[in-house]
């Protein structure tokens, strides 16, 4: 197993504190989509990235505009990270008109395909087939775009992964997998599910590098899956990248949560992501303690306006059921 | 639903809900038969067993061998459990949502359906494939389909739908001591119903229908929460004078034709209902054999009243717009009464 | 059969072979369009292009990027397309046998077919899902299944099934040019049958039907091989006076419903005939809209002529009483009318 | 990577002379089909194991009659190996009722599930899933059968291989994953089509032993896939093992053959496996050349035999069209 090395362009101020700030929103959008949920606006159910925020983050950090993602159903950090629009993403949990998808889709398939998003996922590895097709269509073309294929450690264990990642190799297709070992796949502990300690050794078996990063720091996630970019738009193929992190909160709002202990959250709380960022940030001057808290005071106006948008957007019509089926 | 909630059970059942009655189906058949195990994706440890609680309680009796929690495959899980099913265990796979089962038609369709039938008759593959479809919930497109017809089309295959607690346990433990492979369907939105479900040893035989209210004028067929829709649409019609007859085939492979035949040669009017996309859905099915047995028995085409042709959307207005509902069926009773 | 070899191609046209119409379609289609391109298992080197020579020749032309052979990774193959199309390419992904297909459902069914309307119209999925179906040779149940009505089932799927050459390359040219995801069903015993192919841009619209032939006593309505059986029955029965109207629906989604009411209302009589295992086939579907739409019209039940609810068998003899015939039609007309 | 080094059971000169007969009857069984079906008494195809002979033989030696196999489209050498009757599968063959699948299912789902032969499979890798079932059924039996799974160097790739794996590993089932590498998947060259040039190192991917072997020697096979089974049937779980051999003849009867050329051929060719243990038997005094000349006269006699109780056999009585759907 050996990751690659390369290490991506040296982050600006301005850009790391983007990125901060872009942390904090996700987090703030989480949880205001958990209130909105426990109001009873908002249906199905929501799946939040609280804890995770520096894996998107950082790998998104890493793209272009032209470059593509696939999510998953834990998709709402993906989205922002990658340039949706908090508006429109809460107009759709709400399954409004205004929404992305017109309230067709709700949290679990928010896209926006013109800005590279592919699509949150309802089902479990449902992405990583598509960012792979994502990544032979820009081979194909000959454009130098990348796509980034966001997917659990439980995604890891289906067998779309093996063909995709097979197919990946042997074509040499310019996509990243970033796995964000969250530990958990609702109450399967990734190390008693997935039958290697370092999930980061099944690149071995596609003969393309393979790594692990620390996902509580945007930083190391940003370098690795950076690495990874330049590989991939360099035309030299794909990379497994495993970010290690943790979901803070029940894998959706109804879980029991009976499968886990407060000591083990209490430790990965300790890591906090945009705590460490924070600090960071203030250790190298980039912000100050103050510039830190009114960014998140800007960050929860943004959001707030978001649910304003959202619950002022009209219901659909009944008309547009039958819409949209076919192009 | 409120009238049965609030039902008393008869003697030698409980009010039990739907997932409670299927519990104990597992329940009372793992005590039994040794071979019975149970795999899929959060059914031990989740909340003390499953996702709806279906498989709550049994890894504690039972243990983690014969409730087995599974990674994210639901290729294996079906596959393993034809292999198991071959090799003398009798595996009950779960399947968290019928969706999902996209990802393991290979092994349900091409290997289980037709091992028997490919071996000249001398293999058996009893498996029993149980997941949750149906909308209501705002679970979306992935999430809310009900793809029993895709089932119905294979030969090999059984398939069950049951409706109320009482035929969810005994179909269930009909189903596991099947010797076919059985593809056992629950609805998401039938978990929390709650009936009269007989104690001990409960069983209702696959293939045989049942009535559920009698009428004079129109024969209804529903699968699932149609069954309970038709059956309060039949409420209100009484008052009209309008009696609908409701019919729950309960399974659909193998399908009571007859119960179905002779009610519609009484009322000659058929409606079918079921959330299933309207096209190539059940429904289709059970008009063409209908129609096949008693044209001149019909006094009017008969009806269907499905799932809209359209991928579950999310929000509520239109979810509800895209699965038939009482309102429909009450207006389509009239109009074929008109 | 016979008829069709020895015709004349009228001007414009050659005589071809369906796998040399395919042919042609891919070709023509890659000439024009950048964006098209073929993956698939052995499509490439195999024999200098696929199993049944539909890629025949093209990896010399387009190269093997985009004359891709691939690993034996039926799920990939489909969302890999599923994913190009959705990044701007128009992928063709080719599955050996629709058996294999099973294996591809997750992204076809979940990911294809409902990506546009998940997304509220704001994403398309131009993809093609070739692959080909049905029995004859023997290959028994694994390797001659006709699945059709699992797709057409599934809003936001095209479904296409030509039955002769001029047909097959005309519905493929749309079917890369349609901007939805369309399941493409070609048909094992068809690929050496000859007719008249238009040279040059022929296109064949997804959704109108063809009357094959003229007649007033029954509407035949047949899919893939079942048109040319039905063609052979109606030259059989034409001699006892009795006039076959012989439908070919081209494409079952979207369906020319329009085509076969209009031929109901004039014969009164219904045939359906299809491969596929006759319980929730097409065969219902068809049968469930037209006693919606023309009850009145109908002089007798309507008939369905269809595969055996059975695993196709292996031997040949078994294989071909599985496989509805040209005799079944016959005997099945000469009893409507009787 | 690492193989099971453990030694299975030396074997006997007689059982060594019996498994040389068996190869001998593979092949002159799968030439006999060959012949039938280019007389047209056969429908489908055939898929002959010619050159493969030492894998199936090797592997099934390594078994007890309680263990199963699964097999695949190239199935009628597992078969014989594991105990099934050439009569019963050439009446198969021609789709006669005496058959093992009574003429319903042909070459590609002979099975005889009491031999412990789950069957051959129509569908490349369908046996991977059904192998590992079998195993976690003997499991939770308690009984120490093990599962052997024949699979091709094709389905190596197909995303099942990699749940069952997992599963395995994580559940530690006796089952032993025999992947013969015959260097073709139809057209598709195994070194081009998987991402690695030794599909052995997968088994790190899983976290079980994986080793190659010498598929063109039977005793190679035996001592790689008997230490795998004897680990298996101990309670410590899975391994793969890659018999590296070769097919003479095309995928099946119609295969152009356009992909591969005469010198390659030629070159395995030398390698026999037949002749390779003919040799060692005679060098080890197991037996004379006279012997194996006799072997060889009694095995095409028992073919022949085979094929003379198949043609008189009657076909099916099409009243069997309908039986055996269900049980
Ligand atoms: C194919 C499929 N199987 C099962 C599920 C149900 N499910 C939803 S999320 C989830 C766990 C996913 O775990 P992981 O991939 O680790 O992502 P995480 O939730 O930890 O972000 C499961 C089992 C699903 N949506 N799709
Ligand atoms: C799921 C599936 N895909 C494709 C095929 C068509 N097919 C039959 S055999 C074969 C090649 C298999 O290669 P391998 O696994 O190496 O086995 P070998 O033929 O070399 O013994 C293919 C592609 C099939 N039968 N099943
Ligand atoms: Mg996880
Ligand atoms: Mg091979």
């Amino acid at each position: 197993m050996s990751a690659v090395t390369a290490s991506p362009p040296e982050l600006s101020p301005a850009r790391l504190v983007d990125m901060l700030r872009m942390m904090m929103r996700i987090r703030e959008f989480d949880q205001r989509a958990l209130e909105l949920y426990r109001e009873g606006v908002m249906r199905g159910t929501t799946h939040p990235y609280i804890g995770m925020e520096a894996v998107a983050v950082g790998a998104c950090a890493t793209l272009r505009p032209g470059d593509r993602i696939t999510s998953t159903h834990r998709g709402h950090g993906h989205c922002l990270a990658k340039g949706g629009d908090p508006r429109l993403m809460m107009a759709e949990l709400l399954g409004r008109a205004a929404g992305y998808c017109k309230g067709k889709g709700g949290s679990m398939h928010i896209a926006d395909v013109d800005a590279g998003i592919l699509g949150a996922n309802g089902i479990v590895g449902g992405g990583i087939g598509l960012a792979t097709g994502a990544a032979l269509a820009s081979k194909l073309a000959g454009r130098d775009e990348v796509a980034v294929c966001f997917f659990g450690d439980g995604a890891l264990n289906q067998g779309i992964f093996h063909e995709a990642a097979n197919l990946a190799a042997i074509w040499r297709l310019p996509v990243i997998y970033v796995c964000e070992n969250n530990q958990y796949a609702m109450s399967a502990r990734a190390d008693r599910f997935t039958s290697v300690p370092d999930p980061a050794v099944r690149a071995d078996a596609y003969g393309f590098p393979g790594g692990s990063c620390d996902g509580m720091d945007a930083l190391a996630v940003y370098s690795a899956v950076g690495a990874a970019v330049a590989r991939a738009r360099a035309g030299e193929g794909p990379s497994l990248v495993v970010c290690v992190t943790y979901r803070y909160l029940g894998h959706h709002v109804g879980d029991p949560l009976n499968y886990r202990d407060k000591a083990e959250v209490e430790a990965w709380r300790a890591k906090d992501p945009i705590e460490r960022l924070r600090a960071a940030l203030i250790e190298r001057r980039a912000l100050t303690a103050a510039d830190a808290d009114a960014a998140r005071a800007d960050v929860e106006r943004e959001i707030a306006d978001a649910v304003a948008f959202a619950k002022a957007s009209p219901e659909p019509d009944l008309a547009t059921l039958t819409e949209d089926v076919y192009a | 639903m409120s009238a049965v909630e609030t039902q008393q059970a008869p003697a030698g059942t409980r009010v039990l809900t739907y997932a409670e009655a299927l519990n104990e189906a597992l329940r009372e058949e793992m005590r039994r038969d040794p071979r019975v195990f149970v795999m899929g994706e959060d059914v031990a440890v989740w909340g003390g067993g499953g996702v709806f609680g279906v498989t709550k309680g049994l890894v504690e009796e039972f243990g983690p061998e014969r409730i087995r929690d599974t990674p994210i495959s639901e290729e294996a899980i079906a596959a393993l459990a034809v292999g198991a099913a071959m090799a003398g265990a009798r595996p009950v796979a779960e399947f968290m949502y019928a969706d999902f089962m996209t990802l393991a038609m290979e092994p349900i369709v091409n290997q289980a359906a037709k091992i028997r039938y490919m071996f000249g008759g001398k293999a058996r593959v009893p498996a029993v494939f149980r997941a949750q479809e149906g909308a209501g919930r705002g679970n979306a497109a992935q999430h809310s389909q009900s793809l029993e017809a895709w089932f119905c089309h294979i030969p090999g295959l059984k398939v069950v739908t049951p409706s109320t607690p009482a035929d969810a346990k005994g179909l269930l433990i009909s189903a596991i001591r099947d010797d076919n492979p059985v593809v056992f369907l629950e609805h998401k939105m039938l978990y929390n119903t709650k009936g009269p479900v007989p104690a001990g040893d409960h069983t209702v035989p696959l293939g045989v229908a049942e009535r559920k209210r009698d009428g004079r004028h129109i024969t209804v067929v529903g699968v699932h929460t149609m069954v309970l829709k038709a059956l309060q649409a039949a409420d209100r019609l009484a008052a009209e004078g309008i009696e609908l007859e409701v019919i729950d085939p309960r399974t659909l492979v193998p399908f009571d034709l007859d119960m179905v035949v002779a009610s519609v040669r009484k009322t000659g009017r058929l409606i079918v209902t079921h959330e299933a996309y309207e096209r190539c859905g059940v429904g289709a099915e059970v008009i063409a054999q209908v129609v096949a047995t008693a044209f001149d028995a019909l006094d009017a085409p008969p009806v269907r009243l499905c799932g809209a042709n359209v991928p579950v959307p999310y929000s509520g207005a239109l979810e509800a717009a895209a699965l038939p509902q009482v309102d429909g069926i009450v207006a389509a009773a009239r109009q074929l009464m008109a």
